[in-house]
């Protein structure tokens, strides 16, 4: 299965909705998307995760450097993430203190620091 | 003892191709239903580490992964041909918190170790013959 | 040329496992999806046969399979290790009617090689280096 | 996908509904099957394949096996297949000629000769 995304605006929030399997092979097509919305002034972004089947360390690594990007800009990047496995992974790398993650679209476009 | 050996040049697309087939044989040998993501995930985890690796030092050289099914347990090898120097750095120990993470474009090999440390109870790495590591996971088996 | 090995011993449950395998890289390779089930069929048909000959004579031996995304080609190697004697017994010509199957209990190897042969346009049969046969068949890829 | 096997009686025939792979793998049960409804003495078979999803030579040998042993006690076997490339692999091995090969179960059970 492959990695679909899509982009949509709420405010000043940009809502990625990323789907399939987020590894060494597709991960890079998730940098490029998250490197042009920084380079496009978005620097608020939501990724959500819920259509994800499969995440490794590699895609890890593109949410980590997305992190960097907005923070750069006094942006945030939050996760929408309630699947056990995938929330597993974070939990595993200590990256659940590193990224807010949400149970849904709405509480993290709502949410404030 | 059957045994499958996979052996694949250092592409990521391969990645997913060994992730198939440990997931395959891990259920065909009993591993149960619940841990085959756990599998996947792990044996994914090492191919791309090694893949990473190799494109780096020697991008000729393929990867190989050993699938056994074992009397009461599934076990996987992968090993990789990185040079000697580069296996130091990526030990276990080296990375504790992903958060350290210097340069998150190229996503460091610890990282992956650590997933799988975290993920199988049975891991064990250990240097290999000539060059490289091997990362050996075991899952037991119903049967 | 991104090449993926797969050698497993001789099991029918690995025929499954490099059935998987090659449409999963055929797929990736850029195989038509209308060919990807010819593909399956006939590596499956190369791996059965091989199986059938490595339980008969060389149990403890390996078959190899071997994957190459060539440029515009997608390349598949089955290779066998059965001693000489038997290779002469189920070249192409031996069988031309399944019909006359006189044991149909034990499906006689040759059958295998009809079906191949009547799927697949582009396939080889050679005598291995040192024994068995090399099963060679190439399908057309789009890039 | 694994092999699934039911059979069921009408007249004087009995269905052997075969749905999944039917390889090398899976081989030995179908045969099993066959060698046991011919033992019961049932010598009048329709294998309805239109639920198989994969067929190799190890399942055309089976088949073939089956055919001779309903044929030890005159009995028949017919095949309900109506899968363009299950049929192609009885075609290429010229089997199209040693079975009667029918569009529907009803057909296959109400056919003589
Ligand atoms: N860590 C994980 N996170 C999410 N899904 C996982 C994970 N590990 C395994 N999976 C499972 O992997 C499946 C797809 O992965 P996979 O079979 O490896 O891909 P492919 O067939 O494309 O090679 C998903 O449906 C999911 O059930
Ligand atoms: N000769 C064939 N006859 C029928 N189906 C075939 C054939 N070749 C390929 N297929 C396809 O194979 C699929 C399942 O096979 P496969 O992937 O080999 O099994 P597995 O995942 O159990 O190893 C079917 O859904 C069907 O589309």
């Amino acid at each position: 299965m492959d990695l679909s995304l899509s982009t949509r605006t709420e405010g000043d929030r940009t809502i990625v909705e990323v789907g399939g399997e987020i590894d060494v092979y597709t991960a890079p097509r998730l940098r490029e998307q998250l490197v042009d919305l920084v380079a496009d002034g978005k620097y608020h972004l939501v990724v959500d995760m819920e259509r994800v089947d499969f995440l490794d360390s590699t895609g890890l690594g593109v949410l980590v450097g997305g992190l960097k990007r907005v923070r750069a800009h006094d942006g945030s990047l939050r996760l929408v993430c309630t699947q056990e496995r995938i929330l597993k992974i974070f939990r595993i790398t200590g990256l659940t203190k590193v990224f807010p993650i949400h149970a849904s679209v709405e509480e993290a476009v709502s949410a404030t620091e | 003892m059957a045994t499958v050996e996979l052996r694949f040049s250092a592409l990521p697309a391969h990645v997913r191709t060994a992730r198939l087939v440990a997931a395959a044989v891990a259920r065909r040998s009993g591993v149960d239903e619940s841990v085959l993501d756990e599998v996947r995930l792990a044996v994914g985890e090492a191919c791309s580490r090694a893949v990473h690796l190799h494109r780096r030092h020697c991008p000729d050289r393929p990867v190989l992964v050993t699938l056994v099914d074992d009397v009461d347990a599934f076990r996987v090898a992968v090993a990789d041909e990185a040079p000697p120097a580069e296996v130091g750095s990526d030990g276990f120990g080296a990375l504790t918190e992903v958060a350290d993470l210097v340069d998150a474009e190229a996503v460091p090999p610890g990282v992956g170790l650590a997933v799988i440390a975290g993920l199988v109870d049975d891991v064990e790495v250990e240097v290999g013959r000539e060059s490289g590591l091997v990362v050996r996971m075991t899952w037991p088996t119903a049967s």
